[in-house]
């Protein structure tokens, strides 16, 4: 009778963890942020790190009186609005002609069963309509993703996880993906995002993961240039020293998935300018 | 002079059977390399490659064709024990992640 | 904006704030291409000018330590809605670019 | 008269190479941005190198720069009758970055974004009445890192 009591209860114990649901780990999420940082409101996460650090905030907000991004912005709108040699324009591809709808990327579609990211559907549409598609990281992409980006400002962040399975288990794979310790230095995204968002490796301090995707792509005065999210993972990786898994892969979609759910109802705030 | 000749003639001889033993030949680095790309290739398989082991088996490539094959060998053999080290880690996140997800 | 120069003007009372963006490597001359391994030879703008109806406001001299896409900010006294703003530069390689615009 | 020969010479050669430059680059200071110490640059640019701390030139510029690649520097001045305004960066390879001509109507108040190749004073040279005014201030510059 005790061994059937045991047996019982560890399988209950099991389901509970599996049954955490997308939502439970958004709430858990921002509670641990609260703690980290009690005096900042979950709304100035959309900031990244200048949402905890003063000083770097005050020198930000002289980038943003003119910032760099500007002028990939200015080349995306007349990227985004040039009709393919076919005619048809990237507005034709999109829903809403592809204005103000960042805020519900990425999104799983049950057609081909996969998360589908604005970079990954900016090129599916220059292939449907007999275009080379562009390299993921930066370049044209980068750009035409920021000014695609700039329409939803101020938009809330609006991803949707559905009952399917291969959904859930996307969202889990990228959660996976962002736990799991992996590299020669052996650190997990969350290691540093999560347990150690604020403080310092070397000069830089570490950003929170809340919030953490809603100012991509994004201008980096190191690269001196735009670049798209998975160039960011690339750079993640390389510094942890993991080999890159391909930009707009199916691992870097799904992580994608997951963090940007558990930022879930924050503002859009793309392009960004960042360090 | 002929001890002097003689001399010269069994170090040459000296140099010639150290540099065999210690020098891995040809087939040695050949499988060395093997063994490191087929543990390099498991640890991609699993997602769990580093950005340090194609770097070391280049290394030896480079080493191999100006003919020292032992550093080729001792190459190998580290980017080998490095994958094999990232193959372990891949098996232990494979639950142990879990435990790090914020609850 | 073909010229790559973008430019925000205010007017505030008879000041105009103006915030100028250009597109311009500035390369410094030191810079290895890290997939080429040649230095890339020195490019950047030596003058920028600002000129409000034609007259000359301000001229910028810049060495190759002025950043990548350089940001130039400055204000003019005794600006009124309608002036035309002219904002130019030359590089060390004797190209230009111009840009204008009307205060509103 | 032996003496003034050359001088006519070596103004000739001067002059001939003065008008091989694209015309505007006539005003450009090139041997101040090609100096490689502050004092060399200054003297090179204003014809000397004294000048004195002054609390009506104010400079904005951070303590840590986030990137040594982009340093927002702002200068302006509360003195009358300001003519040019400087910036240099002390320890850089040619310490003058730049230099603002201010013509009439031009407020003395500059803003801009300069490269630093590591920590250095940075040094506003305010010109205004033929005299120098200076401030200064240490802007460290941190070297690679992941970018936080």
């Amino acid at each position: 009778m005790k061994r059937l009591v045991t047996i019982l209860l560890g399988a209950a114990l099991v389901a509970g963890l599996a049954w955490a649901t997308p939502e439970d780990d958004r709430k858990a999420f921002i509670e641990h942020y609260k703690k980290r940082f009690p005096d900042v409101a979950v709304e100035d996460y959309v900031n990244g790190v200048y949402s905890i650090d003063e000083e770097a905030y005050e020198q930000w907000q002289e980038i943003e009186e003119f910032a760099p991004y500007e002028l990939a912005l200015a080349e995306g709108k007349e990227l985004f609005e040039t009709p393919f040699a076919n005619g048809k324009t990237y507005g034709d591809c999109f829903p809403s002609g592809g204005v103000g709808i960042r805020q519900n990327y990425p999104y799983f579609d049950t057609e081909s069963g996969q998360v589908k990211t604005i970079e990954l559907e900016i090129n599916e549409c220059r292939e449907s309509n007999g275009e080379k598609p562009y390299k993921y990281k930066k370049g044209p992409i980068a750009a035409i993703s920021a000014y695609m980006a700039y329409t939803s400002r101020g938009e809330k962040l609006n991803i949707v996880i559905p009952g399917d399975p291969r959904a859930q288990q996307a969202y889990e794979d990228g959660k996976e993906l962002y736990y799991s310790k992996r590299g020669q230095l052996n650190f997990s995204c969350a290691d540093c995002h999560i347990y150690n968002a604020g403080m310092m490796v070397r000069a830089d301090k570490l950003s929170p993961a809340l919030g953490h995707p809603t100012h991509f792509p994004v201008y980096r005065s190191k690269w001196d240039d735009m670049g798209t999210l998975h160039r960011r993972f690339d750079g993640c990786n390389k510094q942890v020293r993991a080999k890159p898994l391909p930009a707009q892969g199916e691992e870097y979609r799904n992580l994608e998935y997951f963090l940007t759910y558990m930022s879930n109802g924050m503002e859009v705030n793309g392009p960004g300018a960042r360090k | 002079m002929r001890k002097n000749r003689l001399i010269a003639g069994v170090s040459v001889l000296a140099v010639l059977w150290a540099g065999s033993v210690l020098a891995a030949d040809e087939p040695a680095y050949t499988k060395a390399c093997a063994a490191a790309e087929e543990a390099r290739k498991m640890a991609a398989e699993l997602r769990y490659e580093w950005n340090t082991v194609e770097p070391l088996m280049k290394k030896a490539s480079e080493a191999a064709a100006a003919g020292d094959y032992a550093k080729g060998v001792k190459l190998c053999d580290e980017a080998r024990k490095q994958s094999e080290v990232s193959i372990a880690q891949a098996k232990h996140q494979a639950d142990a992640w879990r435990a790090a997800v914020v609850k | 904006m073909a010229s790559g120069i973008r430019i925000k003007a205010k007017l505030s009372g008879d000041q105009a704030e103006v915030k100028t963006l250009m597109k311009h490597d500035m390369e410094t001359g030191t810079r290895k291409d890290t997939k080429t391994g040649e230095t890339v030879p020195a490019h950047y703008i030596t003058e920028a000018k600002a000129e409000l109806n034609g007259k000359l406001v301000m001229t910028a001299n810049w060495g190759p330590a002025v950043s990548k896409n350089p940001y130039f900010a400055f204000n003019i006294k005794g600006a009124k809605a309608g002036d035309t703003l002219k904002i130019s530069w030359v590089d060390n390689k004797g190209e230009t670019a111009s840009e204008e615009t009307t205060l509103s | 008269m032996h003496n003034t020969r050359r001088l006519f010479l070596k103004g000739a050669a001067a002059a001939a190479a003065l008008m091989a430059l694209p015309r505007a680059l006539l005003a450009w200071p090139d041997k101040a941005f090609k100096a490689n110490s502050r004092d060399d640059a200054m003297q090179a640019l204003f014809g000397t190198t004294d000048s004195s701390e002054s609390s009506a030139v104010m400079l904005n510029a951070p303590d840590i720069a986030e990137n040594g690649r982009v340093v927002p520097i702002s200068v302006s001045s509360t003195l009358e009758g300001v003519t040019s305004i400087s910036i240099l960066v002390e320890q850089n390879p040619s310490p003058l970055a730049a230099s603002f001509d201010l013509g009439p109507g031009a407020v003395p108040e500059v803003s801009t974004r300069l490269k630093m190749g590591k920590t250095s004073n940075v040094i506003a040279v305010v010109k205004a009445d033929g005299k120098l005014h200076t401030a200064q201030k240490e802007v460290k510059v941190t070297i690679g890192g992941c970018g936080g």
